[in-house]
């Protein structure tokens, strides 16, 4: 059609510089995008929000850890989740997530780490496409299944920077594309499940789909799967808390074994992309970059921010073309929502605790191992169900109706749990 | 959404008995007379206020002349093609016929909404205008991003 | 403003006679205002929308009750709405509401007049005010305080319409007026609660609040209070679930105990006004007018729609005055919402019943009776949070995450409910 003609036909960017797929350094491509380049290196900041965004908290630089500054403990702010994870490395150290630039170092240096992951968690914290290709001998996925499997810290020799440009570009045309391969066979499956055979994401996606899915490489519920780890989005009956707890089911998956109650437990990881996708603003069809990444003037021409970060911070940059609202007003609404997502998340995790007790107690008095399972049933549910809306990192703001759903079935779960174990 | 399922009309007419065919010949004389008329009048003006000789538009109308386009575009100039003579005309067609046919009949709906076409026709002409403003955002576009996605209320804000 | 100035400067109405406040029928009224009384007429018009609008069923009309239709039963659509309100008229007939047309012999012919109803039921099911006023002698308040006491059919002697003109519009003006002391006192009781004393709904409400009060005059929950039988609304706390409860919990009040388990029980009626001012669209200052009166072209001119009825019925007309989506898009995202909240709702009705079981064979097994009562607590809570949200007719749609929240707090009761009984 006449658009895309004429599109064609300029050529769109005064390239300083040539970039290719070997083009690793964010540095490099920001000769040719300064603008974009230096929102990008912005993500170092940190400022927090009511509830979001990240807080800046000093601590004593060690060898085993030289950061001179980490973001605010999770674990301290909602101490009910040391219960829930009991027995598993999260319950050790879980942090406020921040800003992009962060995201290798917080990798290396979590205490997570001490228990030995595997290469695959690079997947999402570091600039990846060179490192694959070099590994895979110019075959990305090759490369990628060459890493997953190795020790961590020998994956890592190979990556020397957290995300860049040629993660979500085409370095030719600037074009979004996805580079995860966990992505591009997740959403194949999901499709597949809704009849849609043989999805190529780089091919069939629209270019507003684009915008949502380069953020769902990372922002995702995920599990390694099998000997190799492979990275693996457990998308195949749906993106729903249902159907990928289902999944779990059918795969016979569990992530860890729970310390005080030997249940098979299940871990939620940053389900942004699902749970964003069951609300009111997907279905409204508005994408991750309109708000984390919006347009911003930049003498006559307009740019897309990219110092990603919480969009409460810059309200009328991120709200106001779409909403017209005061900036006050439009705060408030998201913090009303946001407040009363987190009380009942609160309700839901003092449930949780409750049948993690009453399991306790029951194993104590010597209660039926058969009764005991369904209560740890009861308790894998429960659970995942919290924890997929709490791991979901905007405080129910993505899907407001859907994560009440989530927290009201996870209450359920953890009550229907102790219910079992008192017949 | 096919357009042909926002026009009523155009559905209505082939469940219809002789007798209303008859009719609707009648009306489509009328509508042809209602565009011939409307036609010199407005659909190859450039004023705003031809548009408006249908009180249909006037909340179009009001809402643009608050806007933030009142100044600088016209009507035309987001619902007419731009620089192709050809493509003007037939849209303009198009629209005249159907705007006639439905003002006619009566047979629209309470919310006007854009037909597909005139959408598209729209979308161009900001590009047209804002091509060195959005210059890098689109050209990255290997389809099209949509302006009124996010500027929805640019030419006229009619809804809250 | 401008605006204002332009409206006075046309003479509005062409009377063609006097209206006065005793002018009760709306005939006569249409005479003024042929398009508004046309459409109001079309309010006893029935059809069905997914989750609402309603459904007409033929019945053999009796001497008793000589309707030929009613609307669907919603006990048999949901048979737990039986056991919940165990002992009380509603689980001897409850129906889908229908348009405003029917309000005043669905009333009288319901099954629950059975039990002797006082006048007041009256106030919201008939035209009231020149009732009113000939009982108190042109004091409406002095009337309202007559009838209310009555028995119903002595009051509903006085009664000949259902809603009419004069309930909601100044007959001088044509301004929008509440009509029922019941809100006048609510709304000055729930004002001075947020600290904003002797406030006169008629004095200082906004044109825009009017557009959602004169509705909250009777889509309200509401108790009879005292011996007089006083039209109340329980606001004094506030609107929440919680404020009511609380609220009655203060009054200790009850509407009747549970045949099954002797709980002191409440009964939660239409709180549309309440629920939907926790939701979405009034915190972005949309009315009910908006969506269940949109205004209709009539040439030049734009009239309310008096045919008040759920706004599914014509999406083009209701929701596109705001939203750009199409017909389609947009009834799918509503029914999405009422879809999410229809099967959280049938979850929370589910953990009453078992919560009830559960008391029943307690009591049966002699259980302690302070235990007991522990539970019987349980279930009063359980019982009004499930049925806040679902005597609210827009099955969510008014406030979906609010709704949501509302009904996980009635499962988390339910639940507990069970739980203190086994200890
Ligand atoms: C309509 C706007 C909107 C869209 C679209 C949106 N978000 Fe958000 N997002 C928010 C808001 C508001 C918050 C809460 C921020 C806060 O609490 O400070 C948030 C929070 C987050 C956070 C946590 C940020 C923090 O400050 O800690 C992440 C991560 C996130 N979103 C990722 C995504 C992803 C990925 C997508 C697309 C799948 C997406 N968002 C789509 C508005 C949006
Ligand atoms: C390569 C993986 C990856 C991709 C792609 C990615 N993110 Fe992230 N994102 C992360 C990681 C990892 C963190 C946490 C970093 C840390 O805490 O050290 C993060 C953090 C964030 C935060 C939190 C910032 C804060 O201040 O709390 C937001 C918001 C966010 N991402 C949004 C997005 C959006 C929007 C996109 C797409 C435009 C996107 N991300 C693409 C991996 C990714
Ligand atoms: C599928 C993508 C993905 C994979 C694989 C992944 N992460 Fe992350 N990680 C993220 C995203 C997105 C965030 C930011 C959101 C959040 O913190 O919830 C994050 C945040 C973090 C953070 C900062 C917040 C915190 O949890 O303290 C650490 C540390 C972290 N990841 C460690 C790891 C480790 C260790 C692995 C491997 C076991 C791993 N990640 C694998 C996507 C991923
Ligand atoms: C997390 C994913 C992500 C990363 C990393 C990223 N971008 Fe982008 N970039 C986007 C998105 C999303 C857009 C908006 C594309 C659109 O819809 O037009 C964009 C747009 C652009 C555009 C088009 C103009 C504009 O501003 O909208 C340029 C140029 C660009 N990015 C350059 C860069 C450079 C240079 C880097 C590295 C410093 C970079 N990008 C890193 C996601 C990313
Ligand atoms: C690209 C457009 C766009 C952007 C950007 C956007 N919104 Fe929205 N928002 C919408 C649309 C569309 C809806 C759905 C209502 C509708 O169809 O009009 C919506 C709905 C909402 C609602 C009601 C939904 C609910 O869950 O109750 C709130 C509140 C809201 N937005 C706040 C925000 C905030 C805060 C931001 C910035 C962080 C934001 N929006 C950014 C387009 C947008
Ligand atoms: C600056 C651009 C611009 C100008 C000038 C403009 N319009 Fe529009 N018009 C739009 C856009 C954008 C839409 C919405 C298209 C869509 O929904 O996809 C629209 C839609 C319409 C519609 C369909 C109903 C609606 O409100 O969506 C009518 C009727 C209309 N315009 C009439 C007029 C008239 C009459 C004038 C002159 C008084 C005018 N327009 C001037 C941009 C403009
Ligand atoms: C003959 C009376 C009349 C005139 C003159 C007229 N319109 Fe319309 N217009 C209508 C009617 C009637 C509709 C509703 C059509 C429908 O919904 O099917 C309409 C609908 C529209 C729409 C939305 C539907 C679509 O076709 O996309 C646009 C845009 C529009 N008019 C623009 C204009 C512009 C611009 C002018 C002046 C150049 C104009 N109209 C002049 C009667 C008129
Ligand atoms: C005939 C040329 C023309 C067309 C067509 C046009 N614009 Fe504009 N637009 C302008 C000019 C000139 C300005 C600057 C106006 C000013 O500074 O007051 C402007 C200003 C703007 C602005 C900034 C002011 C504001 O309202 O926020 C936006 C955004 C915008 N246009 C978007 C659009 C969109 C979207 C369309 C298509 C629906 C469009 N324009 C169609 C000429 C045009
Ligand atoms: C995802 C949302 C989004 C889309 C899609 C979008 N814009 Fe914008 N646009 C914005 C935002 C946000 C701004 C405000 C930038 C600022 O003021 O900092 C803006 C600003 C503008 C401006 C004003 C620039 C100035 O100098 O005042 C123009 C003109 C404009 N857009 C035109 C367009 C056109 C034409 C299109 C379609 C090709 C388009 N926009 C698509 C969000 C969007
Ligand atoms: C934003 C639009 C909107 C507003 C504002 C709104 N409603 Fe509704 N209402 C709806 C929708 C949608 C339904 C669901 C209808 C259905 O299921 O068919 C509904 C349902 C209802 C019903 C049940 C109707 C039926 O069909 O059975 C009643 C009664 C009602 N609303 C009263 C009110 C009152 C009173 C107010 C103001 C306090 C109000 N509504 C405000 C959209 C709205
Ligand atoms: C005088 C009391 C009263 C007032 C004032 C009132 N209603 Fe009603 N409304 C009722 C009663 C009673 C019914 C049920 C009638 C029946 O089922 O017989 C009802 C039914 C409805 C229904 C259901 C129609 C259906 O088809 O299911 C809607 C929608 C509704 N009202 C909306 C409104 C709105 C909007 C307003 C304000 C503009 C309003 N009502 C004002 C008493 C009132
Ligand atoms: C505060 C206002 C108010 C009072 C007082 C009131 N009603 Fe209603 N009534 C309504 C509204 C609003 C509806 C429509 C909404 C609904 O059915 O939930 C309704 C619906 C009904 C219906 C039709 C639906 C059904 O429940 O079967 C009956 C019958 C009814 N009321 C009987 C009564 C009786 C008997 C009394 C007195 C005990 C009474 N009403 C007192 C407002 C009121
Ligand atoms: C349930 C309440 C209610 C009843 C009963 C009612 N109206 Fe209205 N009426 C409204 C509302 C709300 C408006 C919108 C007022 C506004 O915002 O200006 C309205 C507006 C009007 C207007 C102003 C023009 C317009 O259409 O917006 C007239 C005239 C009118 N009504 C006449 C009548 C007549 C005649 C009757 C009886 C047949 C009647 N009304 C019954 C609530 C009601
Ligand atoms: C008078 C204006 C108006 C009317 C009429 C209206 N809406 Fe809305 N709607 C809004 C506003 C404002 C928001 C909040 C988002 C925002 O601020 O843009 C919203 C939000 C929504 C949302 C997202 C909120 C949520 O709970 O997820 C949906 C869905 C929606 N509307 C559907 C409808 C439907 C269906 C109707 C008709 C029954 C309707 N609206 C009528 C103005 C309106
Ligand atoms: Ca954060
Ligand atoms: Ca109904």
């Amino acid at each position: 059609d006449i658009v895309e003609k004429k599109q064609e036909a300029r050529n769109p960017f005064f390239r300083v510089t040539e970039l290719t797929d070997t083009t690793e350094s964010a540095e490099v491509w920001g000769q040719n995008f300064p603008f974009q380049y230096d929102s990008y290196l912005r993500t170092v900041d940190m400022e927090r929000t009511r509830h979001g965004g990240s807080e800046s908290v000093l601590r004593d630089p060690s060898e085993d850890d030289p950061r001179e500054v980490t973001s605010q403990s999770k674990l301290d702010h909602l101490p009910a989740l040391r219960r829930m994870w009991a027995g598993y490395a999260f319950a050790t150290d879980f942090r406020e997530e921040r800003g992009h630039a962060y995201m290798l170092e917080d990798q290396i240096f979590t205490e997570r780490q001490a228990v030995g992951q595997p290469g695959t968690c690079l997947n999402c914290h570091g600039s990846m496409v060179v490192p694959w290709l070099k590994a895979g001998d110019g075959d990305l996925i090759k490369g990628f299944e060459a890493l997953n499997p190795l020790p961590y810290d020998s994956a890592r020799a190979e990556v020397k920077h957290p995300i860049s440009c040629i993660d979500c570009h085409d370095p030719e045309t600037m074009q979004l594309q996805v580079t995860r391969p966990g992505f591009m066979e997740g959403i194949k499956a999901l499709k597949a499940s809704q009849g849609v055979q043989d999805y190529d994401v780089n091919r069939d996606a629209s270019h507003t789909e684009m915008r949502t899915f380069v953020c769902g490489q990372c922002h995702v519920e995920y599990y390694f799967k099998g000997s190799e780890k492979r990275l693996t989005f457990p998308w195949a009956r749906g993106t729903s808390v249902d159907s990928i707890y289902a999944y779990y089911a059918d795969a016979g998956f569990k992530d860890w074994t729970h310390a005080e109650t030997g249940a098979p437990m299940l871990k939620a990881q940053h389900p942004e992309f699902e749970m964003f996708s069951a609300g009111t603003h997907a279905s409204a069809g508005v994408t991750c970059a309109d708000c984390h990444m919006p347009y911003r003037r930049l003498g006559a021409q307009k740019v897309s921010d990219h110092h990603v970060r919480s969009p409460l911070l810059d309200v009328n940059a991120s709200c106001m073309t779409c909403h017209r609202d005061s900036e006050e007003a439009l705060m408030a609404r998201a913090v009303t929502i946001q407040d009363r997502h987190a009380g009942l998340r609160d309700r839901a995790l003092n449930a949780l605790v409750d049948l993690i007790d009453d399991i306790v107690a029951a194993q104590q008095r010597g209660v039926d191992e058969a009764v005991l399972d369904q209560a740890r049933e009861y308790q894998r549910k429960a659970s995942f169900y919290v924890d997929f809306v709490e791991a979901e990192n905007s405080t129910g703001f993505h899907a407001d109706q859907e994560a009440a759903r989530v927290l009201a079935e996870s209450i359920d779960a953890s009550r229907l749990g102790q219910r079992v174990l008192i017949r | 959404m096919p357009a042909a399922d926002r026009i009523p009309y155009f559905r209505t007419v082939k469940r219809l008995p002789p007798i209303a065919i008859t009719l609707a010949g009648l009306l489509f004389g009328l509508s042809m007379f209602t565009f011939v008329y409307a036609d010199g009048g407005s659909y190859l003006s450039n004023d705003a206020a031809a548009c408006v000789n249908c009180h249909v538009m006037n909340p179009q109308y009001d809402a643009w002349m608050k806007g933030s386009h009142a100044r600088v575009a016209s009507c035309n100039d987001c619902h007419a093609p731009h620089g192709n003579l050809a493509a003007k005309l037939a849209v303009k067609g198009i629209n005249g016929f159907n705007h006639s046919w439905a003002f006619t009949t009566g047979r629209y709906e309470e919310r006007l909404r854009a037909t597909p076409m005139n959408a598209q026709v729209t979308e161009s002409a900001c590009r047209f205008c804002h091509e060195p403003a959005v210059h890098q955002t689109i050209t990255l576009s290997k389809d099209e991003l949509s302006c009124i996605r996010c500027h929805a209320s640019v030419g006229h804000n009619t809804r809250n």
